[in-house]
């Protein structure tokens, strides 16, 4: 607990356009979830909140808002899909 | 046998069939989704498709084990292209042998349902007066 | 659009997929039926198809009458092969293409479908004890 | 009444073996059904009956057995089909 860790999330389609970058860097305590992630990212960028829906994927695959994040984890926003 | 395939060059949609060809198949289907000139009555100038490639060809890979958990396939081939496509171009081409034409079927309309689902990849439709990107608000 | 060719010579499947193409498009399904080595657990040497080729053509146009009616398409092909066939090649290649991914993979398995049941061409499968007419009697 | 046609009955498949050829002819009254061909041909190639079934097509139409036939129209049997 109190320990920060820097995590870097990347992120695409219109996500990366509310970053206004394919990735940025945000601290996080080191026992912090997905959901933590979520409600701090909300509130620097409100334009998340407006999208149909986003995931967060860790480590290539879809996190729940229970799971810990770690500082090596790969974590990215997956906006609503739309391939095919 | 199962072939993903992220490109940014033109899909080549006669590999992927002779891919699948197999001298116990009965039946291949192939579905093709090609870029369409106007979505809502909207002329659509370009489609630009962005991937988290990683987990893209790590949820197809998903999707095809599910597949062939599900029916008795015998080789699946999926491409999906990435960047800048034009009005006619191939977005994403499936191929699916089985031998009898029932699992072939099924399979590939799974693949390409579940692909539209789960699978990160983004499409930004330009218009001549704007874009956006498909999907992403309410 | 809608094309229909029996053939004696081996069908160019890529010519159908080209043929179905349309900027109005965003889903082909195309059925491809290939000589299985095996059937029942005995091998084929090859499969003989004869078809009575007037009717069997206005069969088929009535076919891709009915998907038309049924189903917001764009194009259709419908090429089947007739002769002497190896293990492999290909019978039978029904391209479709629709605004919607939903009517190209439907109409595809209906006409597929109903060709089978309705459409005047023979199969005979040769083996290497003998040879049989398929689905001939009970 | 009374009046004989002739008609050409045309074959394929396991039909044009029962036949031992293409086509063959044979002697109707001129009011005749397709069933009455169905009849007479069962009588003369008694195989025909051992099939899983068979149709009798005139002018490239499937034909109940109540359409009666002309000498002018083109008959065939169409055994059970397996195209595709």
């Amino acid at each position: 607990m109190g320990s920060i860790m820097k995590i870097t999330v990347i992120a695409f389609g219109v996500a990366r356009e509310i970053f206004g970058a394919g990735s940025i860097e945000t601290e996080l305590y080191t026992d912090a979830s997905v959901g933590t992630l979520r409600n701090l990212l909300e509130q620097k960028y409100p334009r998340l909140g407006d999208l149909a829906s986003y995931m967060i994927a860790v480590n290539s695959e879809y996190a729940e808002p229970n799971i810990v994040l770690a500082a090596s984890d790969e974590v990215a926003i997956i906006p609503p899909v739309s391939g095919g | 046998m199962t072939e993903i395939i992220l490109t940014q060059v033109p899909i080549d949609i006669h590999y992927g069939i002779n891919a699948v060809m197999d001298p116990a198949a009965g039946g291949i289907d192939v579905f093709i989704g090609t870029v369409r000139e106007q979505t809502k009555g909207k002329r659509v100038l370009r489609l630009e498709f962005e991937a988290y490639e990683k987990m893209a060809v790590s949820e197809l890979a998903k999707i095809t084990a599910a597949a062939f958990a599900k029916w008795p396939l015998l080789k699946v081939v999926v491409h999906h292209r990435t960047g800048i496509l034009a009005v006619g171009e191939t977005a994403v081409a499936i191929a699916v042998s089985a031998a009898h034409r029932d699992a072939a079927f099924e399979a590939c309309r799974f693949i390409i349902d579940t692909l539209k689902q789960t699978v990160p990849i983004w499409k930004k439709e330009v218009f001549e007066d704007g874009e956006v990107w498909v999907a992403a608000h309410p």
